[in-house]
């Protein structure tokens, strides 16, 4: 199993409401539509374990019971230049996809031990019904 | 054009919209639930819960996330996150503090140089690096920017700059 | 002429509706309003016959029957650090403008050989009434 | 007190309606409810009078009469890695988050002499009520 990051859904600046559900790492789409789906996520380094990365991709995935398969919604993917000591760099996602409801959205990473965590206010994600 | 405008409140009171009347403020490390009824009677407030905190009296609805200390990132805990304060964090002993921002609230943790070959001038410290001699120390030689101690050195990879240190070394050593 | 990349419009996570309608590489807009519009276009290099870039540009531009030169809405202009071998930069754009029934909205970007137009989920293009 | 760069409310693409008003440079919340909040800073460097930067930051802050401190809402911060000539890296923010009647809303920054406000595309700031 792939190391996972829980997402707060209550404390501080995060909510949830209108029935857009927050469970098992993924928002659970109450209602057929097409949403704004959103997502930034910052990536720091270096981190010791983690060799030195070329890249940081996020990529905002949908799940349903339709399919098998995750399907790639969003894709933010950026090489990088910076010469070792401390980096940041944040990758922001946002597009109108259409969503049934069931549909279960997560935010994948290259490399979860490069994301920056610490902060509810760098990496956040989020979707409203248009 | 309308602008918000809104009552003047008294010190330690707050205007709250939905109940268009200043009610007192909760006081730090607790958020408010529930706004007064009347200026005179107090607003019911609930202490933050585990994992946020306000630091100041508010009139507010949720408490604020704590951070958390970057622990891959060589960070350390130097307080715990409480109801009326955030979590502070530093570095790893072995670290210093390599300022992102100012003021330094975004910072990595660096490895703190060791000085090989060098006498240290400033030890390392939470917000510097350790500061080492430009010289080597006796039986080091200067290589590049690195000190080699003579010991290592055999006589024919000893180089001008070493043999001038350890040459004369090696001839006292091998009497 | 410029060289122009058409974007998909039906197919995939592509769809428009309520009028929007998508033709000659343009968003139409159908009825006068705000509307946030955005776009990510992934940039992606070397590529053969082009010079080592020093940027890359991303621009939504309208185009309307009321003035004969097109408007710049939003620009992500950004310089490139990398060191030559592959990279890649994506760069996203999204605000709220008033828009006219009847004007055109475009994706203009500075050398549109680097655009990395292989998946849907990489860049993309849209914009709702607010 | 810090420098401070003001945002244009009423010429060219800037606009504010539904009582969401411009002053003392904060958007002004009419009503409460959950808003999307966005931003754009266009950075460029190097400027005379400033040291090389090592990174750069951005962030929506609310402030609010209910607390004595502002609130970070959202932070995109990356370093640089270009060498010394001319450089220019846009950061865009944008989350849904919930607003009070009278809360503020500013955009801070890391360096103000970093900041490129010379076209109205290329630096933006915005919200809508959800």
């Amino acid at each position: 199993h792939l190391p996972i990051l829980q997402w707060e859904d209550k404390r501080g600046l995060a909510f949830t409401k209108n029935n857009l559900s927050y469970s098992s790492n993924a928002l659970v789409i109450p209602v057929s539509g097409d949403y704004y789906v959103y997502a930034q996520v910052t990536f720091r380094g270096p981190v010791e374990s983690s060799t030195k990365p070329n890249s940081v991709t996020e990529i905002i995935t949908k799940v349903t019971d339709s399919y098998p398969e995750p399907t790639q919604l969003l894709t933010g993917t950026k090489t990088l230049s910076e010469n070792g000591n401390g980096w940041f760099q944040p990758i922001y996602l946002g597009a109108v996809v259409s969503l049934e409801v069931g549909d279960k959205l997560m935010v994948n990473v290259s490399d979860i031990k490069l994301v920056d965590y610490t902060k509810e206010h760098k990496t956040f994600f989020g979707a409203f019904l248009l | 054009r309308r602008h918000v405008t809104r009552p003047h409140c008294p010190v330690g009171m707050n205007w709250i919209e939905t109940v268009h009347q200043c009610c007192r403020q909760c006081p730090a490390g607790t958020f408010l639930s529930k706004p007064c009824t009347s200026p005179e009677n107090g607003p019911e407030c609930r202490p933050c819960p585990a994992g946020t905190f306000r630091t100041q009296p508010n009139t507010l609805s949720e408490c604020q996330a704590c951070y958390e200390c970057d622990r891959q990132a060589f960070q350390s805990v130097l307080s715990n996150c409480s109801a009326t304060s955030n979590v502070a964090c530093g570095c790893e002993p072995g670290h210093f503090r390599d300022c992102i921002d100012w003021p330094c609230s975004e910072f990595s943790c660096r490895k703190c140089q060791p000085c090989t070959g060098r006498l240290i001038q400033q030890p390392c410290s939470e917000d510097k690096d350790t500061l080492c001699d430009s010289n080597c120390k006796p039986d080091f030689y200067k290589e590049g920017d690195e000190c080699r101690p003579c010991h290592m050195s055999t006589l024919d990879t000893c180089g001008e700059e070493c043999q001038q240190v350890c040459g004369s070394n090696n001839d006292r050593g091998s009497g």
